[in-house]
């Protein structure tokens, strides 16, 4: 029972990273029409932020100790950050521990800028092309961007802790008897994935913004003809799904240590998700990150891959398949989107 | 003969022409020359740009006249190659049976495959084909190459082994051949500062090169092409027009199944080794980006694409610091060090940024792929003798 | 009897009853109109026949054969053709390649893999789309691409891809919808001469009394999913029961 | 005029452009070949394939360090690193056999098919006459088998799977990085002094060639020495999160975790398997411990504070105290400002040893080099003594146990070695079960003429 309840909570959590992804990459294709291969590599970027926030905050003065050596047996290059020159040793710790956390507040404007550039420089002369060319510029563009943060950050994957305080677990299962010891920082995730899906369906459902958005999603021309700017709306819309992904990013960061290669990682798996959810539904790819999240987590069980040896490798494929081969336009979707 | 008209006999004879010659025209550079790094003219490299070619011709048919986009292409490589080894591991190393057998199992994978995935169009076809190739992908690297059933050898590869049976092998040679005739038979011709190399294997991939092309021209000339372009264009109208258009665009999926089990099988039988990533997503994605990158629907635009994404993969990805220092050298140190710096980044190891840049300067700047390209360059040098010569191309689609 | 026969159709969305017994027969060498307000169920109707809707009673007979749940092109290869309310053509290829489909459909049937012979080797399809495009007075634009002309251009095309295939009936889906008047004209005046030439039958789905009066030889009309008259146009013009529907729904 | 020779193989490469200077261009016909590549001009050129891009390009980039380094050695530049405590004394500081050493560098992806590709490209186009580098074992096996079939020598880089020397092994080929054995012949012995002879292992295992072979090893020798092993799972190569696997070693009874991962599957599975506190865990009455059986610098960097008290095994370390440790290091760390990682170790002691050998042997020739390999038994290249095998041309060396710092001072000095293993401990016969038994067998050196 512990161990089933425990699966669930993996589920949820890898369920999480989907959603978020699947949810920006749904809001691009249903507002814009955009197929976006570079979608993934939003999400490594956010992970990036938060790598280079940790530095920055650990950009250092260097002092030579001649007490100690470094490997060739030279005296020492102590180094102390900045952040603890100014603020005294114990602050300036603490600011570095909460890198991550702090990083959220770069990562918005830099993810809603990274979003605006994208959208206006590139994406926004593809909205008439075919799809075909759509995948082949932001691959592209995916490849790119992924070779810059490899030329700064290198191949090998960067460990970006999260603050010592949301650090360790938590026995959510105390008060049932059960013992569900769960890392806190897998909790924080999954809270903030809730809080940011919350927040977008809030701001469609609730905003005007929201709703001329949605009409959009629907009916693009109608909504154009009823002379509003959709264009403008829908560059905004996407800066807000690059930051969705980005946010993802950041605060995956602590989870898995972050490498360039991340985006072309969660890219396929997302389109998956999306596809299984529906192409063009926001709900739908909330609802099939969750669910291949959480059948992902069943099927490397123990019990499942000695059932079926192998399941765990293909589980998410052959979920797509089945859902797909019964529901032609996958868990949500609707008709005539994509079909062509 | 060729029932071919008089512009599409011109472009076959073109393409023969252009392969046939390519151990020169890859080799414009004399080998001791700073530039030789830029020569392509290698057996193992022209291997590579017929087979791919092949491979793209081939998914040409399915995406450029259908329009539905597959995924999972080098799924159907990936088994090509598998049987042509195990062919090899069974048989003996002659390449005739092997490349067969890989072109039926391609075939028949793809026969299964196709059937299931047509069911959708759209990108729900897309990710099925590509949920098929992944799972063949997982399958092959792990769950088939364990020891008691190892279909595929996993990491490593399959390869042929001393202890395998090869019943018809008797004292036949110990590489791939041909009746007798190695695949890696090499005849270097020196002209001057040129060493131009003429390899079998590379003259047997080009033999089906011209093939795979005649056939795919063949097919965009037939009433069955025609019919493809009619599914890509408005499949409703199609289908009140009393066509079926699921056992068309079936066909499609096989015939380019089967030119990616004969790329696969060629891959093979140039290097007798199997690798699970040949299926990977990203092998069936380069595929997919060949097609765009040269241009869909046309009928070079794949062995464009192919040709210019394999010349990066393996000439800029040679290109290292001291190779670049040498080239700047004649400059005062300052300035070669600078210009070195700045080419740095999209040589070598960063190969791929340079790939990704194209990518988007192709697409960005030529929608119809780098034969749109050569089109405006043409119809550019012709306008300067005579004006109205871009008007042609626009009225023949699929050329 | 007639060439297409509807018989005691009904057909339910939840609790609408979109078509109530609805009984209709379209003689053959005719023109016959099925009009209504909006909402009467014509589209509901067209979607039986053409096997995109299964009705939940009754039959849908051709030649004495049901059309019931037949796919798209075996009701085509039955010999029905469809004109759409907005022209579907294809619209990538040219105005020739266009017509030469339908022929190549007729020939070959639902599928034949015709991979290797040249499509200019096939003289009797191309002499048959060249003779189709001089009748339908289009043989100057065979190599435009469908996708550049004009609307009424690409309604003549369809039709001319209709009409390739020798029809025995053909159907009309709002033929002039969205059309400016003389293009409308054109559309009615080319209807007419290939009934003339041709003595084709013609089921025309329309809400524009003009087209209707001007075409048709028989006229039924549909309110709230049952036909309330079905008789030659004159006598439509003064019905009382056709007035009221119309006024009923909205005045065309 | 030209002649058509079929000949076993023409892979060549021109030599000086002899009718460059007259006016009409002139025809002739090939000289014949020794072997393959034989350098005719005053340069010999040898091919360093290494990952450039994908998940392993950092490691790539370090072994490339290495390998240019043994160059400027070779060639008489720089310090001469270990050139001065090499005990074999055939190396001048004139490149090889007088020749001036010349590279070309290639980009393997750590993918077969790539690898191959970039490997053939180095032999036909640009007339290389060794393959050196790499940094996975499905590479490695594939790329050795291009090599004995072109007729070229191989060394292999970062390889760790038994098979590479085991049923895979070829005659041009040659591993100086121990293997999976080897890992687990050295482990144990530490094991079972920190941890004890009563403990219950849990395995995480990668699902692929590498990781079954080592667990098996693992296993192997853990068992032998009194350990249970509970379960075994396989992951998914394209795992990122492991949580789905680490909840259920909560519930299974086990006390150790053994992690057969590399790379990033190990940067991931051992931060996953630290989050659930695993460490800080009592089950059994005994402390949870976890065990990386490969360790390599980069995956402890991408590890960070993860790696504090796991133990794990390494070809060599740069903390090692050695002579010719202590020369590499400081001819490395001049010249690039870091220490040496343990592939970097490998690939430039493998330079140095082709070329040892060639002097020896008098030729390039491959099947003259490897004679010169084999049953070669020297020291002075940073590993201590070592000693190459003739019969499956494995190198024997000492073999390092590592344990994460608990207080590291510099980023270099994350692992601390715990043992040093020697070398007759972790040998093994030959024709051992896990190496292929008695069928494997080296084949005949092929020099391609």
């Amino acid at each position: 029972m512990d161990a089933f309840i425990l699966q669930i909570l993996n589920g949820l959590d890898k369920g999480s990273a989907y959603a978020l992804i699947a949810l920006g990459l749904t809001l691009i294709f249903g507002t814009l029409g955009v197929v976006n291969f570079a979608h993934g590599a939003l999400f490594m970027i956010g992970a990036f932020v938060a790598v280079t926030m940790q530095k920055v905050l650990n950009l250092s003065t260097e002092l030579v100790d001649p007490t100690k050596k470094d490997f060739l047996g030279n005296p020492l290059m102590v180094k102390t950050p900045y952040v603890e020159n100014w603020f005294g040793e114990s602050a300036g710790q603490f600011i570095i521990n909460w890198s991550v956390p702090l990083s959220i507040l770069a990562a918005i404007p830099i993810m809603l800028a990274i979003g605006f550039i994208m959208e206006r420089g590139l994406i926004r002369h593809f909205y008439k092309r075919p799809h075909a060319d759509q995948i082949l510029v932001t691959f592209g563009l995916a490849i790119v961007l992924q070779e810059i943060v490899k030329a700064f950050f290198g191949a090998n994957p960067i460990q970006t802790p999260a603050p010592d305080a949301l650090n360790g677990v938590v026995n959510m299962g105390a008060w049932l008897n059960m013992s569900l010891s769960y890392p806190l920082w897998r909790i924080v995730y999954f809270c903030f994935a809730a809080i940011i899906i919350f927040g977008v369906f809030a701001f469609l459902q609730f905003t005007t913004f929201g709703m001329v958005v949605r009409a959009g999603m629907a009916d693009r021309e109608t909504v154009g003809l009823l002379g509003i700017n959709i264009d403008k709306r829908f560059t905004i819309m996407f800066a807000i799904a690059a930051s969705v992904a980005g946010l993802a990013g950041v605060m995956y960061a602590p989870i898995n240590p972050p490498n360039y290669h991340w985006g072309m990682d969660f890219l396929v798996l997302s389109f998956v998700v999306v596809v299984v959810g529906g192409m063009g539904s926001l709900p739908g790819a909330v609802l099939a990150g969750f669910l291949l999240g959480i059948l992902e987590s069943f099927a490397s069980t123990t019990w499942a891959t000695t059932t079926i040896p192998g399941i765990n490798q293909i589980i998410i494929y052959l979920v797509a398949i089945i859902i797909l081969l019964t529901r032609p336009r996958g868990l949500m979707g609707r008709k005539g989107v994509m079909e062509e | 003969m060729l029932k071919l008209d008089k512009k599409d006999t011109t472009l076959f004879l073109v393409v023969i022409a252009m392969t046939l010659l390519a151990p020169f025209i890859m080799n414009p550079f004399p080998t001791d020359s700073g530039l030789a790094q830029f020569n392509a003219g290698y057996p193992d490299l022209m291997q590579r740009f017929a087979i791919f070619g092949i491979f793209a011709i081939g998914f040409n048919i399915l995406f450029g006249l259908t329009g539905y986009l597959s995924f999972g292409h080098a799924a159907f490589l990936g088994v090509g190659s598998y049987a042509a080894v195990w062919m090899f591991k069974l048989l003996s190393f002659n390449i005739l049976p092997a490349i067969f057998l890989a072109v039926l199992v391609a075939a028949i994978f793809s026969l299964a495959i196709g059937f299931v995935c047509l069911r959708r169009s759209g990108i729900y076809f897309s990710i099925l084909t590509l949920a098929f190739a992944q799972m063949s992908f997982a399958m092959a690297y792990s769950v088939l190459s364990n020891p008691s059933f190892n279909l595929t050898n996993g990491e490593t590869g399959l390869q042929v082994y001393a202890d395998d049976p090869q019943i018809l092998k008797g004292s036949g040679p110990d590489a791939t051949h041909l009746f007798g005739l190695e695949m890696r038979n090499t005849f270097t011709l020196d002209v001057g500062a040129w060493a131009f190399q003429f390899n079998l294997g590379f003259y047997i991939c080009a033999m089906f090169l011209i093939l795979a092309f005649y056939i795919s021209l063949r097919i965009f000339r037939s009433p069955f092409g025609l019919i493809l372009r009619a599914i890509k264009t408005n499949q409703t109208r199609l289908n009140f027009t009393g066509t079926n258009s699921r056992p068309y665009t079936l066909a499609a999926f096989v015939i380019s199944g089967m030119y990616a089990g004969l790329a696969g099988g060629l891959m093979a039988a140039m290097d007798p080794l199997a690798g699970a990533e040949r299926m990977q997503w990203t092998a069936s994605g380069e595929v997919v980006l060949m097609t765009i990158l040269g241009g869909a629907g046309t009928l070079l635009g794949p062995i464009l694409g192919a040709g210019f994404i394999k010349y990066f993969e393996n000439i800029f990805s040679k290109i290292n610091d001291s190779v670049l220092q040498s080239w700047f050298s004649f400059m005062p140190d300052g300035l070669s060090d600078f210009f070195v710096s700045i080419v740095h980044p999209f040589v070598g190891k960063g190969w791929h940024l340079t790939l990704g840049l194209l990518f988007m300067l192709v697409v960005t700047f030529l929608p119809g792929g780098l034969v749109e390209g050569g089109q405006k360059i043409w119809s550019r040098l012709r306008n300067k003798d005579k004006d109205g010569g871009a008007k042609s191309t626009a009225t023949t689609p699929a050329e | 009897m007639g060439i297409l026969e509807i018989k005691d159709v009904n057909k339910r969305f939840g609790g609408l009853q979109a078509l109530s017994n609805v009984n209709l027969s379209v003689k053959e060498g005719t023109i016959h109109a099925i009009i209504g307000p909006n909402g009467a169920g014509k589209s509901t109707l067209l979607n039986c026949l053409i096997g995109k809707l299964i009705p939940d009673t009754g039959t849908v007979t051709f030649e004495g054969q049901s059309v019931l749940g037949r796919k798209p092109h075996e009701i085509n290869q039955m010999g029905i053709s469809r004109v759409f309310q907005t022209p579907e053509i294809f619209t990538d290829l040219t105005v020739f390649e266009n017509v030469m489909i339908p022929c190549l459909a007729k020939r070959d049937g639902a599928f034949q893999l015709n991979a290797f012979k040249p499509v200019l080797g096939e003289t009797d399809i191309i002499e048959k789309a060249e003779q189709m495009l001089i009748d339908l007075k289009m043989i100057d634009k065979r190599h435009e691409i469908a996708s550049s002309m004009s609307r009424g251009d690409k309604r003549r095309l369809e039709m001319a891809m209709c009409l390739a295939q020798d029809p025995k009936l053909l159907l009309l889906d709002e033929p002039t919808a969205g059309m400016a008047r003389a293009d409308t004209n054109n559309t009615i005046e080319l209807l007419k001469e290939i009934q003339e030439k041709r003595g084709l039958t013609m089921a025309i789905i329309e809400h524009d009394m003009h087209v209707v009066f001007s075409l048709a030889e028989r006229i039924t009309v549909l309110a709230q999913g049952t036909p309330i008259v079905e008789d030659a146009p004159e006598n439509i013009k003064g019905n009382k029961k056709v007035q009221e529907a119309y006024l009923g729904g909205a005045h065309e | 005029m030209s002649k058509l020779i079929f000949n076993r193989r023409g892979l060549i490469k021109s030599t000086a452009a002899v009718g460059a200077g007259l006016a009409m261009p002139t025809i002739f016909s090939r000289n014949a070949w020794a072997y393959t590549n034989e350098p005719k001009g005053d340069t010999v050129t040898l091919g360093f394939n290494v990952p450039q891009t994908g998940p392993y390009a950092d490691e790539g980039a370090d072994e490339l360090l290495a390998q240019k380094l043994a160059v400027e050695h070779l060639n008489g530049e720089g310090d001469g690193g270990c050139l001065n405590t090499f005990t074999s004394k055939a190396l001048k500081g004139n490149g090889i056999l007088g020749k001036k050493v010349a590279y070309v560098t290639g980009d393997t992806q750590t993918k077969s098919d790539a690898a191959r590709a970039s490997a053939k490209s180095m032999i036909e186009k640009d007339g290389a006459v060794m393959i050196n580098g790499g940094s996975s074992s499905g590479v490695a096996v594939a790329v050795q088998g291009l090599c004995q079939e072109a007729g070229v020598i191989f060394m292999a880089g970062l390889t760790h799977a038994n098979d590479t020397t085991g049923k895979d092994r070829k005659a041009n080929g040659f591993r100086h990085f121990f293997n999976a054995y080897m890992s687990a012949a050295a482990l144990a012995p530490v094991l079972e002094k920190e941890m004890g002879s009563d403990r219950r292992a849990y395995h995480l295992t990668a699902d692929y060639n590498w990781g079954w072979t080592q667990q098996e090893s693992i296993a192997a020798s853990t068992e032998a020495m009194g350990w249970e092993t509970v379960n075994n799972v396989l992951t998914p190569l394209a795992s990122t999160d492991f949580s789905s696997y680490i909840t259920p070693v909560l519930n299974s009874g086990a006390d150790v975790l053994v992690l057969n991962h590399y790379g990033g599957n190990m940067v991931n599975s051992l931060s996953n398997a630290i989050q659930f506190d695993l460490l800080n865990k009592q089950v059994n009455g005994k402390d949870f411990k976890i065990v990386v059986p490969l360790y390599s610098e980069l995956m402890a960097a991408g590890a960070g504070d993860n790696i504090k008290g796991v133990l794990g095994s390494m070809n060599y370390n740069w903390q090692l105290d050695n002579e010719g440790s202590k020369q590499f290091v400081k001819s490395f760390g001049e010249k690039y400002g870091k220490p040496p990682s343990n592939s970097a170790q490998t690939c430039y002691a493998q330079v140095l040893l082709y070329a040892d050998a060639c002097e020896r042997a008098g030729t390039f020739n491959p099947c003259g080099v490897v004679e010169a390999l084999e049953g070669f038994d020297f020291d002075g290249l940073g590993n201590g003594k070592t000693s190459y095998r003739k019969e499956d041309h494995q190198c024997f060396k000492d073999v390092l146990v590592v344990r994460g710092a608990e207080n590291p001072t510099t980023a270099y000095d994350t692992l601390e070695i715990v043992e040093i293993t020697p070398t007759e401990q972790v040998t093994y016969a030959p024709d051992h079960p896990l190496f292929g038994g008695p069928e494997a067998t080296l084949g005949t050196c092929n020099s391609g003429a």
